[in-house]
């Protein structure tokens, strides 16, 4: 069998990987991207946890679905944000974004 | 592997023992296997099938049909396959080059993955997984990504709406669909495609129990398969063949295939689900006819799926997301509802069966009568708009 | 031994995509590779065998969440015109941040942490378990996040809807 | 499993629920004019009825379907938001009239968040903990961009959202290490967890990493810095009833989901996550205020300053005991202490913000000038709220000021109480700033304005609820104390 630390490498990979993307990228679309990479390395860390520590407790996979759940709310949010944004200002990119300053 | 039980796959696994090989490479050969079987029967339904088109829109509509190519013109899919082959591939200048070429093969790729949870007959199935029917709706997303990737990557506006198009329509048909398959699923209580059939035993078809449900899932299926009346993603008229407009060629031909081949899986789906998959008589001594009857139940379908195509005439965008969202979700819903509501009804099961039969004629009837009613007052409202301006 | 293998394979796959995803210039290539990387992290899933997970995730996030993304980009082609750096002015820093944070984490969770692993095989009956917890010990939490998921909706189409004319 | 679910405790959260439900079946079908003062009518009921709910259960002391606690500690909390909604409620039946069409659905939002905030308040398992937080945020993120034709709400949102992704996926990889550590997810048996033999010995490298992830996202709902950048934009930007509902319910909920993870999943380790939270106490207030100077609108000035008190808040965490023999001052009744005169006194600036812009269009401080001559009652609250905000008895600001210093004073984190006190220096100062506007300088050409109904009755209400929190001290420390002593289980 595949040893638990080689998933939760992979994840923590996958979450800086993210953690990057989101604080490197100027697009509002992009970030959003980032966030999705680091809720599916958690996701990867849950499931490994409850893979190998607990596989007889589904609480685990609970918390996995509610994470996917949410993440589809927060997609469906942001993006519709993000669309307003365009209308009003045919740019998407954040640090254009500043009359609020201070 | 219990797959081409029971007598098959004992003679086939005993001749690879026989000649020597390891677990392994019985596994592997296996799997190799039933990729073919099951490609195969794809494959050669399409040529089927697209024979079968175009005969039944050239009878619709008073033609012959292709009658050249063999007896009936039954090899002429075949010609037209290799005259695609030999065509000219173009690729725009400034399409976006890897998605443009990745997205007829996912296409096709998308549907194919579906095959592997078909029950085609008794225990011949690529993988009986538990959560068969969400796998199946899973993959038809995937299919809506090539779609997407196609209309992006052509760089052309025609492909670009389409490629919108098919957002706004795969995915609200998508919520029906669902909805429609959780209703067999709910009274079955399983996911499995094979469980699924076992439930329908003794001509107890959920089709029949749950008309309603089955004719939602036509519907959704209608609209998922992009087929008039619902043919908005590639409306020839409106947006010139729209996602795949820029596309010639094999790969014009791969998007075709998708096209069949999904046909075919969503007949295929709705057998398994509600027309009791292989069932029929003297399955139980004769395991092979379950293959007959279950192409054969799937072919009904097809040709109901054919027999609208060249009848209707094209919906609106807007009638067609108001239907989706404001019939289809709402019925979906209470039909989940009271199938919810009957699986724990304390009652015999015939009798359960009836009851729910007669609910859904009349959820049925009600729905029909509504959506019946609206359009009269629209067209009434129309006639005296019109009867104003003159 | 296989199972490393393909262990190995599907991550780099999942691993390169995130890469591609963070890195790309291209937004719409972009999303993409985060439609490639969701697919290794629902292979991932199935190795881990929580198999209804890996097709909720291509479900949920190849069928939903990237769709939308990928219908966001397209609504706002406008945007992702090369005019200027996607990147922004602290990349370099943020790429530094990335990296040591990275190596912390590495460190911390694969090397110093004993996880109490257990031997033990996956119940056969996981869905049906899973399926009665949510309607059970977390019926609260399943049904708040219906309210959710209602308001989310609700809440898009208010904020994104074309202007009444 | 159903059947032992005690629906009644989930009265409450079921109230708020139909309310939201009702209310926008009433906007689809009542008549505008009737809809104009029926929405906010429904949803203000349905914000009592809920309160009543939650009152009466007021002492329980148990754990509903597992995930969720029904303490004195949850109600404490459910009280003040749904009383604070209320507020916020009659501060905004102007203010969004005026600006959007949606009103059913903004007076629905509210409900839904208030129901996210009674879930956060009382859950007890990372599962709730996380939804609870996340549909308090997403929620939230719509109605600060409810606006969405004005450039400045859709930009606070954005900011908002951004922030916010970013901040609870930090937390989640957080809970995520917890779990894999105590292999559960229930807040209670992760401290018994925690204690355990073969945990133990891991503790020292996980610790770290969990506390500090998981912190992260409460730190962004409770605005401390460093993960604040998101409030004074959204807090400028929203709808200003929508910035009384953030700076004062949504963040009493990061407190609230704060102290109770902490103090019930990790009490072993203490050390850990209460030096964390001493430096972020200095670090909040003393950046806080030292922007909130030099801001020129009022609005931004106090969104810093509500950043500030976040700090003062941390301060009763940080030093926070066991209540021996019945002491009041554990730390923990001071947070619920400052939350409920917070939420009054903030709640109240910000609504006369609400009332100033109505009238003069804009929530500079020159708008403010001479105010006492446009609208002396508005003036006047204002000078209460003020002096409130910086801590002059008799009003809520002193009790609360009170509350949390003593137990830090108790605890001998002198450094800590001298910084808080200097910034309790620094912060009057520029309250005084806003005053000398209001009174001191005359504007004669400015028109004078009314004040709306309601917005009149919501300041009345706040007016009377910070000098009722001032001057019966003594119940409301009796009401923290206990609900402080339900949730550290004594």
């Amino acid at each position: 069998m595949v040893p638990l630390s080689w998933y939760l490498a992979v994840a923590a990979v996958l979450f800086v990987l993210g953690l990057f993307g989101v604080l490197s990228r100027r697009n509002a679309v992009a970030i959003l991207m980032g966030v999705e990479l680091m809720l599916n390395a958690v996701n990867i860390n849950l499931l490994a946890f409850w893979r190998y520590t607990q596989p007889e407790n589904v609480a685990g996979l609970v918390f996995a679905v509610i994470v996917l759940t949410v993440a589809a709310a927060e997609a469906a949010v942001g993006l519709a944000l993000f669309i307003a944004l365009y209308r009003l200002r045919e740019s998407v990119n954040v640090d254009e974004i500043q009359l609020l300053k201070g | 592997m219990d797959v081409l039980k029971p007598q098959i796959g004992d003679w086939w696994h005993a001749l690879l023992q026989g000649a020597g090989l390891s677990s392994g490479w019985i596994v592997f050969l296996d799997a190799l296997v039933i990729t073919l079987i099951l490609l195969g029967l794809g494959l050669t339904s399409v040529l089927f099938a697209v024979w079968l088109e175009r005969k039944l829109a050239a009878r619709v509509q008073d033609r012959l049909g292709p009658n050249r190519v063999g007896p009936y013109g039954l090899v002429q899919t075949v010609a037209d396959a290799l005259k695609l082959l030999t065509k000219e591939d173009i690729t725009p200048d400034n399409a976006e080059r890897l998605s443009y070429n990745l997205a007829p093969g996912l296409a096709v790729f998308a549907v194919l993955m579906l095959l592997l949870v078909i029950p085609f007959g008794p225990g011949l199935i690529g993988a009986d997984i538990n959560v068969g029917v969400l796998y199946l709706v899973a993959m038809g997303s995937v299919g809506i990504m090539a779609i997407l990737m196609a209309g992006w990557s052509s760089n052309n506006k025609y492909a670009l709406l389409g490629g919108f198009r098919a957002v706004a329509q795969l995915l609200s048909y998508e919520i029906p669909m669902i909805l429609a398959m959780s209703v067999p699923v709910l009274f079955a209580g399983t996911m499995s495609m094979e469980k699924l059939v076992e439930q329908q035993a003794h001509g107890r078809w959920f089709g029949v129990v749950m008309p309603a449900a089955f004719f939602l899932y036509f519907l959704a299926a209608l609209a998922e398969n992009e087929r008039t009346p619902f043919d908005l993603l590639e409306a020839d008229s409106e947006i010139v063949a729209g996602y795949h407009i820029e596309y010639s060629g094999m790969k014009f031909a791969w998007f075709f295939l998708a096209f069949f081949l999904n046909t075919l899986i969503l007949s295929a789906i709705a057998t398994t689900l509600f027309l009791g998959g292989w069932r029929g008589p003297f399955v139980e001594q004769v395991p092979a006819l379950g293959i007959f009857y279950f192409l054969a139940k799937s072919f009904v379908l097809v040709f109901a799926f054919m027999w609208i195509r060249a009848t209707f005439p094209r919906l609106r965008i807007d009638q067609m997301m108001a239907f989706a969202w404001k019939v289809m979700v709402p019925t979906g819903l209470v039909l989940v509802l009271v199938a919810a509501v009957f699986v724990k009804l304390p009652v015999a099961p015939l009798v359960r069966d009836v009851l729910l039969f007669l609910v859904n004629v009349f959820i049925l009837l009600v729905v029909a009568g509504l959506v019946g009613r609206h359009l009269r007052l629209q067209i009434k409202r129309l006639s005296e708009g019109a009867a104003v301006v003159s | 031994m296989i199972l490393k293998v393909v262990f190995l394979l599907v991550s780099l796959f999942t691993v390169g995509s995130a890469l591609m995803v963070v890195t790309h210039k291209n937004l719409f290539s972009s999303a993409l590779f985060l439609v490639a990387s969701f697919f290794g992290v629902a292979a991932l899933y199935v190795l881990l065998e929580a198999e209804f997970l890996a097709v909720a995730q291509v479900l949920i996030y190849v069928g939903a969440i990237a769709t939308l993304i990928i219908f966001a980009i397209m609504l706002t082609r406008g945007m992702m015109s090369g005019r200027t750096s996607p990147r922004n002015d602290q990349a370099a820093w943020a790429g530094l941040a990335s990296v040591v944070l990275g190596l912390v984490l590495l460190y911390v969770v694969v090397f110093r942490v004993q996880w109490p692993v257990v031997e033990k095989p996956v119940p056969p009956d996981t869905i049906e378990q899973l399926g009665r917890a949510l309607v059970g010990r977390y019926v609260v939490p399943f049904e708040v996040a219906s309210v959710l998921l209602l308001a989310a909706l609700v809440g898009a189409v208010l904020i994104a809807r074309e202007k009444e004319v | 499993m159903l059947n032992t679910l005690n629906v009644v405790r989930l009265l409450p959260e079921l109230i708020l629920l139909v309310t939201a439900l009702v209310v926008i079946f009433v906007d689809l079908y009542a008549r505008r004019r009737t809809a104009l003062w029926l929405l906010p009518g429904v949803s203000i009921a349905g914000l009592v009825l809920a309160f009543v709910a939650a009152f009466a259960q007021w002492g329980a002391q148990e754990v509903v379907a597992g995930t969720l606690a029904a303490d004195s500690f949850a109600f404490y909390f459910k009280l003040v938001a749904a009383v604070t909604v209320v507020l916020v409620i009659l501060a905004s039946v102007r203010y969004m009239r005026e600006r959007t069409r949606f009103l059913g659905e903004f007076y629905a939002f509210l409900l839904v968040a208030t129901l996210a905030v009674f879930v956060a308040v009382s859950a007890t398992d990372l599962i709730t903990v996380y939804l609870g937080l996340e549909t308090l945020s997403i929620v939230s993120y719509v109605l600060t961009g409810f606006l969405r034709d004005d450039k400045r709400s859709n930009e606070a949102a954005i900011k908002y959202f951004l922030y916010g992704a970013v901040a609870s996926a930090i937390m989640l990889y957080g809970f995520s290490l917890l779990y894999g550590l105590t292999g559960t997810t229930d807040l209670a048996e992760i401290a018994r967890r925690l204690q355990a033999g073969d945990v133990l010995a891991n503790l020292e490298w996980v610790a770290w990493p969990a506390v500090i992830l998981a912190a992260v996202g409460f730190a962004f709902k409770a605005s401390l810095v460093p993960f604040h950048q998101w409030a004074p934009d959204a807090y400028e930007g929203a709808p200003t009833p929508v910035t009384m509902f953030l700076s004062t319910v949504s963040k009493a909920t990061g407190f609230a989901v704060m102290a109770r993870v902490f103090l019930t999943a990790m009490p072993s380790l203490g050390e850990y996550w209460m030096a964390l939270l001493y430096g972020l106490a200095i670090l909040t207030m003393t950046v806080g205020n030292l922007i909130a100077l030099r801001q020129t609108s009022v609005k931004r000035m106090l969104a810093y300053s509500s950043i500030a008190h976040a700090g003062f808040i941390l301060m009763g965490l940080v030093a926070v005991t066991a209540p021996a023999g019945g002491h009041p001052f554990n730390g923990l009744d001071g947070v619920l202490m400052y939350v409920v005169a917070y939420a009054f006194t903030n709640a109240g600036a910000f609504a006369v913000v609400a009332a100033v812009e109505d009238g003069t269009g804009d929530a500079t401080l020159d708008n403010f000038a001479g105010l006492i001559a446009r609208a002396p009652f508005l003036a006047a609250a204002m000078l209460i709220f003020l002096l409130s905000l910086a801590g002059v008895p008799p009003l809520a600001g002193f009790a609360a000021k009170l509350f949390v210093f003593a137990p830090v004073v108790r605890q001998e984190y002198y450094a800590l109480a001298v910084v808080a006190l200097v910034n309790a220096v620094v912060a009057a100062g520029y309250y005084l700033k806003v005053v000398k506007q209001m009174f001191f300088v005359e504007v004669p050409e400015r028109p004078a304005f009314a004040v709306a109904r309601g917005m009149r009755w919501a300041l009345w209400l706040m007016i009377i609820g910070v000098f009722g929190v001032g001057i019966f001290m003594n119940w409301f420390a009796f009401m923290s104390v206990r609900s402080a002593a339900g949730m550290l289980g004594l």
